[in-house]
């Protein structure tokens, strides 16, 4: 069910600056208030507003059910990935700073931390979409 | 390098794998019961190495992104742990192995996948209860079990589940917020949530107001996790509307480990000396068990639905160990922690064997299942020997475990105890009498006949789990010596490792 | 000795409380949801962008006045549209409009 | 912490909460409940915890309350207490 | 055709979006500025057809006008907002509240959405409902609603913004 | 300075207590929302001027995130009183 | 004795007030019969807990615990934020599973009061 063109055209508008709001709450989870959470949060929130004005089909459309999965599954992979590279490289898990690249010690930590963040964030995004899709219609039995 | 990390891969494994589960799942369904049988087994061969590993060189510490204890999140493996994991994994294992025919039946065929993650989420989150030093990531834990274990009741077509389930999540989220309050006390009282640490850090304090709340907080919290008597009331719904792999589940790997958390709140966190010397709470835990033993049978004798009456009779089968921690010397805390073992075997057992009946007759209620030993033969021995060792017959682990509970509270001179034991076992043999007497000496009713001929001893990866675990009944029994050999220094080291 | 700017602030502020109480007002006192719409819709929206300017005054020229502008606009867009929508759900449900001399709800 | 901010928060917050239980109608409790997790969240930004601040605004205030929506929408509106 | 026009718009939202990125982060080192690049290509990536539905011509004398008239739109929600606090605290609240509905020629969606946001910011009225070109207008008092139906100032200067036919 | 943010805090915090009055009293779910709403906004100010009493930039982070979620949240309640449904 | 407590009241008055938030969801867990007020009280008595924490975190004269160039700052103590952010995420999860839950049950019941509930356990 679509809403009148007034809220249409309004979150039209509205829903890429959320979004890109979102992805900047991820980048500057460290720097600022923030983080992978709160921004996966926000851009779970720009699809339930898409799914609120064009109605469910048009969120799907942007974003469907396997892709949550998929997105789901990339974003855990990503944040283990992380960590299981870290034991390989003979750090404990998460130990960040034994990943050898070319940077210092804190810089290492702090990009992979920032890897890390977008993995929630990526996860939380497809996680909380998928529950919106699950609780507001009912699926056909 | 692997070896050293064992720790945590026991925790990582099951969470890959229930997302691998999802992925496999939406390529193809068939895929997903071998990815979690899979899972299972390498994080069952983890945990064997590692309890050999701690048996061998004492515990095992290891620091998550290798923060120094105090700060980071600690996970620490001693001879209790490692005896626990490898309980939980096996019955896990089992679990899995038997969850694969009988779902078909009782869960819609779409959400199979969905069943498979969520069952190794709940695997991780058991796992990590088991591992983890810090009390915080404990919470974390157990509410992610918690919340797949919720998921998992109500997975099934039952009707009345979706509503046990819910009474669950309100009592399952009480508890948590409980359990989450005690370990903000701890925190604002010492500024640490590492146990170890928090162990070396509260003697001082154990005058003081603030401990005994929290403590106090930590036992109500646990007592409904573990459904002690009270507090049990959503049980016997869950456990009885769940799909069948799903009670023998939830009844022994849930419940199993909130025993642990609490024995290890008990005796980690606050030492004996805080919880025999400064509060008398042993002596009323020793009374609450009583009672959830007696309660619990009588209870269990009224019912006519065998998974039911099976429900009720784990509240009575968690007295005993609740009732072993209350006497807290050496002799009852080995029989409480080898009932972990027994009980996980035996309850698995028995919830297996009525999801066997259901699967093969359909039928739920004990009078139903009268003639029944003529054509299911295996399954009926499998459940007469689990039944014999919830009596506490000689050979079985049951016996064994109930001796020992029964030594220490002689050594701790309380009689009273003793005798309650035996009268909770006389009632188990009342209630569960009444069963195999239906089942062996009985002719079926003329209603029934028809589907009590037809039945047949279930498939083999149904069979296979019931029948070892029927014969670890005995086996434990038997070599009881093996498991002691762990138990005997986790009880030291519990009790007195200070 | 006060600044200027301090004292526009401040002025700015002071002006945008009065309507910010203005709004709640009309909230409680106005006799139904179309007339209490309007006090919330604009009274609001006034105060809040006033007292935002003051801070941007304030504030001088950095990012944080241009967060502050962007988070002006932003209100801008979104508080009408919402009061847009929340009035069109009360006319769509027959909710009646109060005329005058009419029974407050 | 701002004491006078503090006070007056968790004042309301207390009103807030009694108020979301009491009332019959379902969506006024659920709106309540979102005004309540709005001030939670500047309570909490007063507090200086701005990441649960943040949090809380997304959360409590954003999904949570669509979340009830969308079970209301399935549901019924009304309730016996 | 219909590519360059896509590549076009696609162009347009990345630059704001780019823009907007900039004046959110405040740090201009490399790695945030090519964080907000990548964030910037995916949001482009995702929602493209959102910022920018069709490519019409004059698009940067709309915004200059759209953006005078946003000065003009300030006094006036002033003006607003002082009328209705006027009438609010005033002893004996001077309102006469009316619904009205009036048909409007414009009929481009945004031309559409800044004139009913623009009614509901000005004083004394907020847009009900927007059915095709018909308006229906809650007004407090009967001189506003006269304002909207005779003087037409807001429609004809949102007409003028987008040169639709007034 | 900082007195005068603090004192006009404490004004938007008693319009708040206005507000809170028709949310818990106001007939029907209309008023509720739209004093819903309006606390909404309030709280963005507040918000905004908790940040200038402390001196630190980031909460206008968090007033914009507000601003945003409390729109989709207030669209998503009016939708559901429109229809019936969220979708 | 009434000014020791009114001392000791103002001291810790954010303790308190968390405590009677709390009491208040828990009642409404236990005591309400519809099951989204008891899911709004759960709502309630977690973020009472949360409040908790974060009032344990406070020093006096603290600024947020996000990074500024001055040396001297005094931070708020940052673990209790982590801590509350994990649970956040722990509680909206547990939100949800709770109402598809109570979607379920309205589809196969027809109704979320749960006195109504048990009447129909009993009579199948």
């Amino acid at each position: 069910m679509k809403q009148d063109v007034v809220i249409r055209t309004v979150c039209r508008l509205i829903v890429p600056f959320i979004q890109i709001f979102a992805l900047y709450v991820i980048i500057h989870g460290a720097s600022g208030a923030g983080g992978g959470f709160q921004g996966g949060v926000i851009f779970a929130s720009s699809f339930i507003l898409i799914g609120i004005a064009f109605g469910l089909s048009d969120a799907r459309q942007r974003i469907s059910e396997k892709a949550n999965t998929l997105l789901s599954c990339t974003g855990l992979y990503l944040y283990a990935g992380i960590g299981v590279l870290c034991i390989v490289f003979g750090g404990n898990f998460l130990g960040y700073s034994f990943i050898p690249l070319p940077l210092d010690s804190a810089a290492t930590r702090g990009l992979m931390a920032e890897i890390v963040e977008i993995g929630i964030g990526i996860t939380v995004m497809a996680v909380m979409t998928s529950i919106f899709y699950d609780i507001a219609v009912k699926e056909d039995m | 390098m692997i070896p050293d990390h064992l720790t945590i891969l026991v925790v990582i494994i099951p969470m890959l794998g229930a997302y691998t589960t999802l992925l496999a799942g939406w390529v193809k369904r068939r895929f997903c019961f071998p990815i979690a049988m899979v899972t299972i087994c390498i994080q069952f061969c983890i945990s064997l190495m590692l309890l050999y590993q701690v048996m061998k060189t004492g515990p095992l510490h290891y620091n998550l992104g290798n923060w120094l204890p105090p700060w980071g999140i600690e996970y620490v493996i001693d001879p209790l742990n490692g005896f626990v994991l490898v309980v939980l994994l096996f019955l896990s294992l089992l679990c899995c192995m038997y969850s694969r025919r009988c779902i078909v039946d009782e869960i819609e065929e779409k959400k199979i996948v969905g069943f498979y993650t969520v069952f190794l989420l709940l695997i991780a989150g058991v796992c990590g209860i088991a591992v983890t030093g810090d009390l915080f990531n404990l919470y974390v834990f157990l509410e992610i079990s918690s919340l797949a274990a919720y998921a998992l009741v109500a997975s099934g077509r039952e009707k009345k589940a979706i509503f046990a389930s819910f009474n669950y999540l309100i009592m399952g989220s009480v508890s948590a917020c409980f359990i989450l309050i005690g370990i903000g006390y701890l925190y604002i009282a010492t500024g640490t949530l590492n146990m170890a640490d928090l162990a070396r850090l509260l003697p001082p304090l154990y005058g003081s107001t603030i401990i005994q709340c929290a403590f106090i907080f930590f036992i109500v919290g646990l007592s409904i996790k573990t459904a002690l008597f009270p507090l049990h009331l959503w049980l016997p719904d869950a456990y009885s509307y769940a799909p069948s792999a799903v009670s023998a589940l939830i009844a022994t790997v849930m419940s199993k480990v909130g025993v642990y958390a609490l024995i290890r709140i008990l005796f980690t966190v606050f030492t004996p000396a805080f919880i025999i010397m400064e509060i008398p709470v042993m002596e009323l835990f020793c009374w609450i068990a009583a009672i959830a033993i007696i309660v619990g049978s009588v209870l269990a004798i009224t019912q006519t639905d065998l998974k039911r009456m099976l429900a009720y009779s784990s509240v009575s089968q968690m007295g005993y160990i609740i009732l072993a921690i209350g006497i807290a010397n050496s002799a009852a805390m080995t029989g409480g922690i080898l009932y972990i073992l027994s009980d996980a075997v035996m309850k698995g057992c028995l919830f297996m064997v009525a999801g066997a009946f259901i699967y093969s007759t359909g039928f739920r209620t004990i009078e139903d299942l009268k003639g029944i030993s003529r054509t299911m033969p295996l399954t009926a021995v499998a459940f007469f020997i689990a039944t014999a060792s919830m009596i506490g017959l000689p050979p079985t682990v049951g016996f064994m475990s109930k001796w020992f509970i029964a030594l220490g509270a002689l050594e701790s001179g309380q009689w009273f105890f003793v005798v309650i034991i035996l009268a909770g076992s006389l009632l188990t043999a009342i209630y569960s009498w009444r069963v195999i007497e239906y089942m062996y000496f009985r002719d079926p009713d003329m209603a029934h006949q028809a589907a009590v001929a037809g039945a047949n001893d279930p498939p083999a990866s149904m069979l296979i789990p019931i029948l070892v675990l029927a014969s670890a009944c005995i086996l434990c029994g038997i070599f009881v010596t093996i498991p002691l050999e762990v138990i005997e220094p986790s009880v030291t080291r519990l009790l007195g490792g200070t | 000795m006060i600044a200027p700017w301090d004292l526009l602030t401040g002025l700015l502020i002071v002006l945008g409380l009065f309507f910010m109480i203005a709004g709640p007002v009309g909230l409680i006192r106005l006799p139904d949801v179309y007339t209490r719409a309007h006090a919330s819709g604009k009274c609001d929206t006034v105060g809040q962008a006033l007292i935002l300017l003051g801070f941007i005054i304030y504030e001088g020229f950095t990012f944080d006045a241009v967060k502050l502008l962007l988070l002006i606009l932003f209100i801008y867009v979104l508080s009408p549209t919402a009061t847009h929508a929340i009035v069109r759900a009360a006319y769509v449900l027959k909710i009646v409009p109060w005329k005058r001399g009419g029974e407050r709800q | 912490m701002i004491w006078e901010f503090n006070f007056a928060l968790f004042l309301f917050l207390i009103l807030c909460a009694i108020a979301a239980i009491t009332v019959r109608n379902l969506l006024s409790a659920v709106v309540i409940l979102s005004v309540y997790s709005l001030i939670m969240a500047v309570l909490w930004a007063e507090m200086n915890a701005v990441d649960v601040s943040f949090t809380e605004a997304a959360v409590g205030a954003g999904i949570t309350t669509v979340l009830f929506i969308a079970a209301l929408s399935r549901t019924t509106r009304r309730s016996k207490d | 055709m219909m590519d360059k026009e896509k590549v076009f718009r696609q162009c347009i939202t990345f630059c704001v979006l780019f823009a907007f990125w900039i004046l959110l982060s405040g740090y201009l080192d490399a790695f945030h500025l090519i964080a907000g690049a990548v964030c910037s290509a995916i949001v482009t990536f995702l929602s493209y057809d959102s910022l920018i539905t069709k490519q019409k011509k004059g698009g940067v004398f709309k915004l200059l006008r759209f953006s005078f008239y946003c000065g003009w739109l300030f006094i006036e929600i002033l003006r607003a907002g002082s009328d209705v606090a006027y009438r609010v605290l005033h002893p004996h609240m001077p309102i006469d509240p009316q619904i009205i509905t009036f048909e409007t020629p414009l009929t481009d969606d945004i031309a559409r959405t800044v004139l009913a946001n623009s009614i509901t910011l000005t004083p004394g009225t907020i847009t009900i409902d927007v059915n095709g070109g018909t308006y229906t207008v809650h007004a407090l008092t009967s001189d506003t609603a006269r304002d909207l139906t005779d003087d037409r100032t807001i429609e004809k200067r949102v007409a003028r913004i987008f040169l639709d036919a007034p | 300075m900082i007195d005068i943010f603090t004192v006009t805090g404490l004004v938007l915090i008693c319009t708040i207590f206005l507000c809170l009055y028709r949310v818990i009293v106001g007939p029907g779910s209309c008023n509720r929302l739209i004093a819903a709403n309006t606390i909404g906004t309030k709280t963005i100010v507040l918000l905004v001027i908790i940040g200038y009493i402390y001196g630190r930039g980031i909460f206008l982070d968090i007033a914009v995130a507000y601003a945003m979620i409390n729109f989709i949240a207030t669209l998503a309640m009016a939708k559901y009183l429109e229809k019936g449904s969220v979708c | 004795m009434i000014e020791t407590f009114f001392q000791s009241f103002f001291l810790r008055y954010n303790f308190y007030m968390a405590v009677i938030i709390m009491l208040i969801g828990l009642y409404a867990m236990i005591a309400k019969s519809n099951l989204i007020k008891k899911i709004i009280g759960l709502n309630i008595f977690q973020t009472a807990i949360f409040l908790f924490y974060i009032s344990s975190s406070e020093v006096t004269g603290g600024t947020a615990p996000i990074l500024m160039s001055d040396p001297g700052t005094v931070y708020v103590n940052p673990l209790p934020h982590v801590l509350i952010l994990t649970a956040i995420v722990v509680a909206v999860s547990t939100t949800a599973v709770g109402l598809a839950l109570i979607i379920r049950i309205y589809e196969t019941y027809g109704t979320i009061e749960e006195d109504e509930l048990l009447v129909q356990e009993e009579k199948t």
